[in-house]
């Protein structure tokens, strides 16, 4: 039941995507969607035994890897935090695999389409049920390697390819931190198993090693390092420059990365890695400010984007800010829990704006949108309730998950994380500020679209409208369903040892011992309405102060509007430096160095070399006789002056 | 039915794998008729005979014992009995893969020049089967004359495809070749020489069990460098290689790719590592940087490439970088993932110059911009690239992970400044493959005749299907190749670090004060 | 040994020297022209002298201890014989209907011949002057033969004249030697030397006799006629030079240099390695600018020399096995190249350029193929009979610790590599020219064995290895 | 004993003023004349060895045959007397420092000439005062290097063979005289009888 | 020498030799110095033959063996087969080129 799990949408993405051509439209939409809807229902199931009936297990298939004393199977590792990530997966995966159906009914390779996303699906089943790095590592690039076709589905928009290729490439250079975080658990535990290594950290709590000349705390340096990895899935800053490109992918893609898949694969490596990271309190400290920092980032630049997918593409990156400062203070359990609600209505979010996308007759731009509310109620519906739970607003879910992790970053009492908190303070005013501006410009005020496109608007067909529903019932409810589960007092026996929190560390335990004061339990809703009311001032009422504001701070806004200029600078820095070497290697080196004082000038001298000697062969008796003399004569004198 | 048994357990196998192809090659010799019937004849005599070596060849894997370190199927007749160098053949975890590799590609390689190849057909079919017996001669070969006689062999044939069959300035490229490695392979036999009056025979396992001084190993590791970096091929002694690559006719560049770079990796670790334990722990420092060079420079220079097959020759030289760095890391995991990055480039490169041959045997250019949008006329072709594609970036699940994780991880064990920097490539591999990816398939499809090109026809499926199949087996299931090396492995390292450890107490590797200060 | 018996070492000689006047006086008294019989008749001869040889007396010196006969002169006779044979095959088949030949032709081969086999034999600086010379003159005639072409006889003075200057090099030697020792017998010198003191004068008196036979064996500086000569005299004649008179100067330089000179060996291996080494590089590199495929010829038998001198380097039996083994690949390579060369005819018309061959894989696959295994077998390749020969040579030279000699040696073969190459890229990859003619059956014959040979004796060295270690042996017992 | 040596100063004197000459006439016809000059100064230095014979046979052979021949050869060839090309002043120091050197070097060999310590016993054919110079070479011509005598009679055939070979032409037109037609000319087949009447004439 | 037949000159055999030296190195010289004609240089030839037998003669006279004088003798017929095979050639040549120059035989060369 699960291996089905598992593999169910493997089985799916292969019938679609090799026979998609006999079974057809319809024909792909079916086995993919049977697929994953089967591989859901075996999640839920999973779920159940895993977690209620306690049978935590591994199943293991085959060996993957073996050399030596390295030894990874291929295996299927199951606990709490596995069984709530394939149920997560699962079930958010069905909805888009729904919502595609319709969402893609004009496009002429659908089966293709739908293969990729039950590849996906299947990838990050893999991630989630490793048992391994290894294995953890074929999901992660498998992810990675779908994103990249989903991000290029539309092959031939040149810039699909380039941000499908900045996607791969961006998560490489995590990857790249990744598998030496590998190496280096290897290097310490012979190992990279999870059991082993988790069994083994303690014993190695206080080694140390020597790795590229820095001689550090052993699990520090390679907890900075998986965490690189992390960084780059996660697109946290510094490497999240590819996750708004990637918003060229058809709008379910963008959903199914953002949503409960891809991009939460860091989050889920750093809770899985959690005993390690116990140990590696610097690392700690680093993912903290590093993700706070990142969903400050995210949030400034998310204020002022004109597109509707890169906002909510932004505000993922945020969230996942939040998540990552959750793990920083050994919150590991709110940082999934609130990547569970998130996934529910960062999908919802998703889809609805693919909605109306698809009513505005493929349109993005929210200053071209406005005033639509009326005729797309459903979506409108849908969309307001994703935007109050991202927002935090009680009772939905993201109420519950983000205020868990501020209290949390909170109550941990350390440095990074009193920064994280005030961060997220920040931060949760900023979502409020752009989510509502996103809501306010698309549906209300005057309508900002031409009359040909107004006409068109229309709701979606119910094969859409029916995933949004049910997306927002776990938008709405998850959050309540599983605080106690999660982050509530029930949270031990929920994940028994999936995850393990050092007793000092235990920032939930201190948030549910020190009953946080009235204001820091209320600070983030009160900020959230804050902005929620500057949202409503700007763009409802004074509609003309955005662009004063923008006129005002030139600087500024140029700033954000171009994301920090992280894109220009390092297209400056990497992309444009490692052409010109290339260029320079390749002229100057193979064809001006190597090639011309190697092959080509040997043989050119050889050449002249016999010319010269041609020239010694004059054709004249008396040169002849000459070399034979000053042959004999050098010989003669040679042994002359040798023997005296 | 035992007699067959009997014939079959008694057979020579080596030498009957080694010499079938050349068998072959005579009846081709005796086909007699008008050109075109020579030329459907040759064909199809190549054809047969390679996969019938083939069939043959999979017979020694089948009846391969892979639990020991042993020499297998040995055979010994005396060649040049007054130095007492013999006809020695055998095969152990090592070799044995590199013999199937060979006779894979082999008919792999016929079927694609079957149209590829319009003049001299005859010519060409002996010069591939000739190849294909020095090939696996090499390979099998258990004295280092023999195998330096099959070494060199191997010249022959290739230079003639490439300067006969091949096109652009072939003329130069297969000069190119023949001198740069002929160069590299003289300064081998002085080594060999050497060595076989120090020892007093050239049998391989008796050398690896002779202990050589340590000035002595120096000067031999030398000289052996000379030819397997020439044959690797390792920066900066590379740049006969692109040329070759791009003026080969395609079955040319599959083999000098697939299997001819193996040579030099395959010397390595056959004949620098456990003879000279400790010239080699002593010159990895350079080995390391060099190969370190050649990843990060190679991969910079093909990102910059026009030509399709320069860009693919370029990104050989990158991953065996990463092959020599994983002999010389001398770890359990380095080595085994050395030999299987060598059996997946082998099948990975090979499958890459297949698919450049099979648009430029539509378009006949090989001009990456002259392409562009085939995805939507050649879907099945896009997605056999894709496959290929990324397995030379070394994606998990296919052929080219495995072996690349396994250098990484072994030498991270010894020098992790090496795996760093080494690891770069990773990202560079990506970005170079994915960008040929993109600008050849991806994109829109505007020019009129990259608009006519046809998807791949059943001979192509024929010739791709099979790599596609080894790839993925590779990928997801390597362990039925890590096996059979695992024990040839575990018994050279532990030779290797056995010599090390009782006689090199004082040995420092070349540079070590940099690298000290460096770690 | 009494009466008759004592000229029992010298049969072969003898039976050739009576033949040589009577085929002389067939041909002068027969009206008809008979170039062609009197070629095969000498054939004939040489066979029987080979005969004589092999079946005669294993170790024996007569005339005064002027001649000596022993497992090494054997060899070194047969060998020559063989190659001197196959040319005059050559010669008949070009002889036909050649207005050049003329029945003397043979017989002068012949006399050449019985020259060669004298000094092989020669114990005695005397005999060895006297058997020189009769091979020498016999050269020049050979050279000129074309007495009508302008190049045959310029190649005809040029050879003359330092031939002449040479042979005087090599006497001025021969009696400094003689007034050092006292005597010119081989086995005397090198008492002498061995228990003298060794000044100047005996080095020098023996510089310059190396220096006369180097010039015999065209070993550089003393090699610049060869290109001339070679590309002068017709082709038949010039195959005959790059064999047989190779193979006698090598042999007679093995002799003396092991034999009277032995004591003195570390100063001549200093003379022979710096000849070697130009010789390789020489032969190399010039080779590459040519044009004309008997003056490429002749560059590489010069660089073959040099390789051969390696083996006379090293002055012991695996060095002297070494380069007799070399010379029988050499021989065969050789004969077969020539055998090509000489097939080189369009409507009847010899052609000499190497861009003649130009496409030959395309109108003469069969010829091409063989030039293309014995050019691969001059460079030296594995699977290639010439890899062995180099193979024997640089073993002796690696194991008597002449490493850097063997380095440089095999770096020589790699340019040189570049011109056999290139002859075989005229032949595959270049556009056809005109088809040449058939070849004769002769020479058909000896093209396709030498090229089989070729990878025959690849396979088998054995037989041939053992023949140059008798032979060796037996050098360096007496 | 004075007398020799003045002998002896003497002729090597002559002997190489005749070799500079032969090199450097400029008419051949006076080239060879010098060489003649020289072979007899260089016959006498062999007198005053007391190698009379080789001293006679350098005179007749040389002189006689090789020296005549010489000379017939460029009279035959009808040869201009030359001009010294530019080409030759240009060489001339470098050839004159190599041909410096050489001589210096023999000579350094030569007036350090030792011989072996053996070279006494060594030797194979002693001079005896017992029979005169003459006597003594033919002894040992004939029997110990009869071996060398029919060698070198060998060399003689081929040059004769050869400089047929290279110079004799058939011209047509010339006539040569056939010994056998003479031998088997009868008087049968020439000779008519004729009577012929007294007083009547042959018409 | 001590052997008491040598002959007892004041002039020692180092004379001979010098004498001999410089004639062989004149022979030398002659023939690469010169420009003129072919039988200049033939003569040359002779002149360091000449060398060659006073060698030998002076050897022979103070060691007091013949040999050296058998070999003179040879010597002597070989060179005289010398000379007549050569100027052969000279003569042909001459036929063809009309010249005995030595700067006109230059027809081969590289």
């Amino acid at each position: 039941m699960l291996v089905a799990a598992v593999f169910l949408p493997l089985l799916g993405a292969f019938i679609a995507g090799f026979f998609g051509r006999f079974i057809g439209d319809r024909g792909a939409h079916i086995v993919t969607c049977l697929g994953v809807g089967l591989a859901a229902l075996a999640a839920i199931f999973g779920f159940y035994d895993v977690v209620i009936a306690g049978n935590q297990q591994v199943i293991n298939i085959t060996t993957f890897i073996s050399s030596g004393t390295f030894e990874a199977q291929w295996a299927l590792r199951y606990d709490t935090l596995s069984a709530v990530m394939v149920m997560t997966v699962t079930v958010v995966s069905t909805l888009i695999h729904v919502y595609a159906v319709g969402y893609m009914h004009h496009d002429k390779s659908q089966p293709r389409f739908m293969a990729y996303l039950s590849l996906f699906t299947f990838a990050m089943l893999m991630l989630v049920t490793a048992d391994n790095l290894v294995q953890l590592f074929f999901g992660w690039e498998g992810v990675g390697l779908v994103s990249y076709l989903l991000i290029g589905f539309w092959y031939h928009k040149p810039s699909a390819n380039a941000a499908a290729i900045k996607a791969f490439i961006v998560n490489r250079v995590g990857d790249f931190g990744f598998l030496l975080g590998i190496f280096a658990v290897f290097f310490l535990f012979d190992a990279v198993s999870f059991d082993v290594i988790f069994g083994a950290v303690e014993g190695k709590a206080n080694a140390e090693v020597t790795f590229f000349g820095i001689h550090a705390h052993a699990l520090t340096i390679t907890c900075f390092l998986l965490f690189i990895g992390a960084m780059g899935k996660s697109a946290q800053l510094f490497l999240h420059t590819w996750l708004p490109d990637a918003m060229e992918g058809p709008t379910p893609v963008s959903a199914l990365i953002h949503a409960a898949t891809m991009v939460t694969a860091g989050v889920f490596l750093v809770a899985r890695m959690s005993p390690l990271f116990e140990y590696a309190p610097t690392a700690l400290a680093f993912v903290t400010i590093l993700g706070a920092t990142t969903a400050f980032f995210a949030a400034t630049v998310g204020c002022v984007q004109n597109d509707i997918k890169r906002i909510i593409a932004f505000s993922t990156c945020s969230q996942l800010g939040y998540m990552f400062f959750a793990c920083g203070v050994s919150a590991y359990q709110a940082g999934v829990f609130h990547l569970v609600t998130h996934a529910w209505f960062k999908a919802l979010l998703f889809l609805s704006a693919g909605s109306v996308i698809h009513a505005m007759s493929d349109e993005q731009d929210i200053r071209k949108m406005g005033g639509i509310w009326r005729l797309i109620p459903i979506t409108f519906t849908v969309m307001m309730i994703g935007t109050i739970a991202i927002t935090g607003l009680p009772p939905l879910s993201g109420y519950f998950s983000k205020d868990m992790v501020i209290e949390a970053a909170h109550a941990a009492g350390t440095g990074p994380g009193n920064y994280a908190f005030f961060i997220g303070i920040v931060v949760a005013g900023l979502t409020s500020f752009y989510s509502w501006r996103l809501i306010f410009l698309t549906f209300f005020g005057t309508p900002r679209a031409d009359h040909h496109t107004m006409e068109h608007i229309h709701e979606s067909p119910p094969v859409m409208t029916v995933p949004l529903m049910a997306l927002s019932v776990g938008a709405v409810f998850a959050g309540m369903i599983g605080y106690s589960f999660f982050v509530g007092e029930h949270r031990e026996e929920f994940w028994k040892d999936a995850i393990a929190i050092l007793p000092a560390h235990d920032s939930i335990g201190k948030v549910h011992e020190h009953h946080p004061s009235f204001f820091i339990k209320y600070l983030p809703l009160f900020v959230s309405l804050a902005g929620l009311g500057m949202a409503y001032q700007m763009y409802i009422r004074r509609p003309d102060w955005p662009g004063k504001l923008a006129a005002a701070f030139p600087g500024v806004y140029q700033f954000l509007l171009n994301k920090w200029y992280f894109d220009e600078l390092y297209d400056w820095l990497f992309v444009k430096n490692a052409f010109r070497l290339g260029r320079l290697f390749w002229k100057r080196g193979d064809t001006g160095i190597i090639d011309r004082f190697g092959p080509d000038g040997l043989s050119a001298a050889t050449v002249v070399a016999a010319r010269r000697l041609g020239i010694v062969q004059s054709g004249y008796l008396y040169h002849y006789a000459f070399a034979m003399i000053i042959g004999i004569a050098a010989i003669v004198s040679w042994f002359v002056l040798g023997m005296d | 039915m035992t007699a067959l048994a009997n014939f079959v357990t008694q057979l020579p196998i080596l030498s009957a794998v080694t010499f079938l192809p050349l068998v072959g090659a005579l009846f081709i010799l005796m086909i007699r008729g008008d050109d075109a019937t020579v030329a459907r004849q040759a064909r199809y005599v190549a054809l047969w005979t390679t996969l019938f070596t083939f069939a043959l060849s999979l017979l020694i894997w089948v009846r391969f014992e892979p639990a020991t370190a042993a020499f297998q199927f040995e055979e010994r007749f005396d060649w040049l009995p007054q130095y007492r160098i013999s006809y020695h053949m055998g095969v152990d975890g090592i070799s044995m893969l590199f013999v199937i590799l060979s006779t894979f590609l082999t008919p792999l390689c016929i079927l694609a020049s079957w149209e590829a190849i319009e003049k001299q057909v005859r010519e060409f079919m002996i010069a591939f089967l000739v190849l294909e017996t020095m090939m696996v001669g090499m390979f099998c070969a258990m004295d280092f004359v023999l195998f330096y006689v099959f070494f060199e062999g191997v010249l022959i044939p290739m230079f003639l495809i490439i300067g006969v069959w091949g096109g652009g300035r072939r003329v130069y490229s297969a000069f190119k070749f023949f001198l740069y490695t002929l160069t590299g392979s003289v300064l081998l036999l002085v080594a060999l020489l050497a060595m076989y009056f120090q020892v007093g025979t050239t049998d391989i396992p008796e050398l690896m069990n002779f202990k050589f001084s340590r000035e002595m190993q120096t000067w031999l590791w030398l000289g052996m460098f000379a030819s397997f970096a020439v044959k690797v091929p390792m920066w900066p002694v590379h740049t006969w290689l692109p040329d070759a690559h791009v003026d080969a006719p395609t079955a040319g560049s599959v083999i000098l790719a697939g299997v001819l770079l193996k040579m030099g990796g395959y010397g390595f670790l056959r004949f620098s590592l456990p003879m000279l334990p400790e010239a080699s722990a002593y010159f990895a420092p350079l080995v390391f940087t060099l190969s370190i060079i050649a990843v990060i420079y190679t991969s910079l220079v093909a990102l910059v490439q026009s030509d399709m097959k320069k860009m693919i020759a370029y990104s050989s030289v990158a991953h065996m970088g990463f092959v020599t760095i994983g002999v010389f890391a001398a770890t359990q995991q380095a080595v085994e993932g050395a030999i299987f990055q060598m059996l997946s480039h082998g099948v990975v490169s090979g499958a890459l110059f297949l698919c450049v041959g099979v648009i430029y045997d539509r378009l006949h250019t090989r001009e990456i911009d002259r392409y562009g949008g085939l995805a939507n006329n050649m879907p099945k072709y896009a997605f056999v690239f894709m496959v290929f594609m990324l397995a030379s970036v070394g994606l998990p699940g296919t052929a080219g992970f495995v072996g690349e994780f396994l250098i990484l991880t072994g030498t991270f064990q010894v020098n992790t400044w090496v795996a760093l920097l080494a690891a770069t490539g990773v990202i560079l591999g990506a970005a170079y493959m994915l960008y040929l990816y993109r600008r050849v398939v991806f994109g829109e499809l505007t020019k009129a005749d990259v608009k006519e090109m046809l998807d791949l026809e059943p001979r192509e499926i024929a010739i791709l299907a099979p790599i596609v199949a080894v790839v993925m087996w590779m990928g997801v299931y390597p362990m039925s190749f890590l096996d059979i090396m695992g024990e040839s492995v575990a018994n050279l390292l532990k030779q290797y670090h056995g010599a090390l450890a009782t006689r090199a107490a004082d040995l420092e590797p070349l540079g070590s004060s940099f690298i000290a200060w460096l770690r | 040994m009494s009466g008759l018996d004592t000229l029992a070492p010298a049969y072969p000689e003898i039976f050739m020297s009576i033949s040589a006047l009577v085929l002389l006086m067939l041909g002068v008294f027969r009206s008809k022209d008979s170039t062609v019989l009197l070629t095969w008749l000498t054939v004939a001869v040489m066979a029987g002298a080979a005969f004589l040889a092999v079946t005669g007396i294993d170790e024996a010196r007569t005339f005064h201890n002027l001649f000596v006969t022993n497992a090494f002169t054997i060899f070194a006779k047969v060998m020559m014989l063989v190659g001197a044979g196959l040319t005059l095959l050559l010669i008949s088949d070009w002889a036909v209907g050649e207005k050049v030949a003329r029945f003397e032709l043979p017989i002068i081969v012949l006399f050449a011949v019985i020259g060669m086999m004298l000094m092989i034999s020669a114990n005695d600086l005397i005999s060895l002057y006297v058997g020189l010379e009769l091979q020498s003159l016999s050269l020049y005639v050979l050279a000129a033969f074309h007495r009508d072409n302008i190049r045959a006889t310029e190649a005809g003075v040029k050879y003359f004249v330092l031939g002449a200057l040479a042979s005087g090099l090599l006497l001025y030697g021969s009696s400094l030697v003689y007034g050092y020792a006292g005597t010119t017998t081989f086995e005397s010198i090198a008492t002498a030397i061995e228990n003298g003191p060794n000044t100047t004068g005996i080095i020098v008196g023996i510089v310059f006799v190396i220096s006369g036979l180097a010039f015999k064996v065209s070993a550089v500086p003393f090699h610049m006629w060869t290109p001339d000569v070679y590309e002068g005299a017709p082709t038949p004649i010039t195959a005959f030079f790059s064999i047989a008179p190779k193979i006698a100067g090598l042999c007679l330089f093995m002799r003396v240099l092991a034999g009277p000179f032995e004591p003195l060996i570390e100063q001549w291996q200093q003379v022979i390695i710096l000849i070697s080494i130009l010789s390789m590089i020489w032969g190399s590199v010039a080779a590459i600018a040519q044009k004309n495929v008997k003056r490429l010829m002749a560059y590489s038998s010069i660089g073959h020399v040099g390789y051969a001198l390696i083996g006379l380097v090293v002055g012991n039996e695996e060095g002297a096995r070494g380069l007799l083994f070399y010379l029988l690949i050499y021989l065969v390579m050789n004969v077969g190249t020539f055998a090509v060369i000489l097939s080189m005819r369009v409507k009847g018309k010899y052609l000499e350029d190497i861009s003649d061959l130009s496409g030959l894989a395309k109108t003469r696959p069969g010829m091409a193929m063989a030039l293309a295994i014995l050019m691969f077998s001059m460079a030296g390749i594995p699977p290639m009979a010439g890899f062995l020969g180099k193979f024997y040579i640089f073993v002796a030279a690696v194991n008597a610790g002449f490493y850097s000699l063997a380095i440089v040696g095999l770096l020589a073969s790699v340019i040189g590599a570049y011109y056999y190459l290139r002859l075989i890229k005229i032949m595959y990859f270049d556009a056809p020219g005109a088809a040449f003619d058939a070849p004769s059956l002769t020479t058909g014959i000896i093209m396709a064995g030498s090229s089989v040979l070729m990878i025959v004796l690849f396979v088998v060295p054995a037989p041939l290895v053992n023949g140059a270690q008798a032979a060796a042996r037996a050098l360096f017992l007496g | 004993m004075i007398v020799a040596s003045l002998a002896f100063y003497l002729f090597s004197f002559m002997a190489v003023i005749g070799a500079l000459n032969v090199i450097f006439q400029r008419n051949p016809v006076h080239s060879v004349l010098w060489l003649i000059f020289t072979f007899f100064n260089a016959a006498a230095l062999f007198v005053l060895l007391g190698a009379e014979f080789v001293a006679m046979i350098l005179v007749v052979v040389y002189v006689g045959a090789v020296a005549v021949l010489f000379l017939f050869v460029v009279m035959m060839l009808d040869i201009n007397v030359v001009v010294i090309r530019e080409g030759f002043l240009k060489y001339l120091p470098v050839g004159a420092t190599i041909a410096v050197i050489l001589l210096a070097e023999l000579a350094i060999v030569a007036g350090g000439w030792t011989f072996a310590d053996r070279a006494n016993v060594l030797r194979v054919v002693r001079t005896t005062s017992e029979v005169s110079n003459t006597e003594a070479l033919g002894r040992v011509l004939y029997t110990d290097y009869a071996y060398l005598f029919q060698a070198s009679g060998l060399v003689l055939l081929v040059a004769m063979i050869g400089a047929i070979v290279l110079t004799m032409r058939r011209r047509p037109g010339v006539r040569k005289q056939k010994i056998s037609d003479q031998v088997n000319r009868s008087s049968k087949d020439t000779v008519v009888v004729v009577q012929v009447e007294p007083g009547k004439g042959l018409s | 020498m001590s052997e008491a037949e040598a002959p007892a000159l004041a002039v020692g055999l180092s004379h001979y030799l010098t004498v001999s030296a410089i004639l062989f190195t004149l022979g030398i010289f002659g023939i690469f110095l010169n420009r003129k004609n072919l039988i200049v240089i033939m003569m040359s030839i002779e002149l360091m033959l000449l060398a060659v037998n006073i060698n030998l003669v002076a050897f022979s006279s103070f060691l007091g063996d013949l040999v050296g004088q058998v070999f003179t003798m040879l010597v002597l017929t070989v060179a005289a087969a010398e000379a007549a095979i050569g100027l052969a050639i000279v003569v042909v040549f001459y036929r063809n080129r009309r010249s005995i120059e030595v700067e006109d035989i230059n027809q081969m060369k590289g």
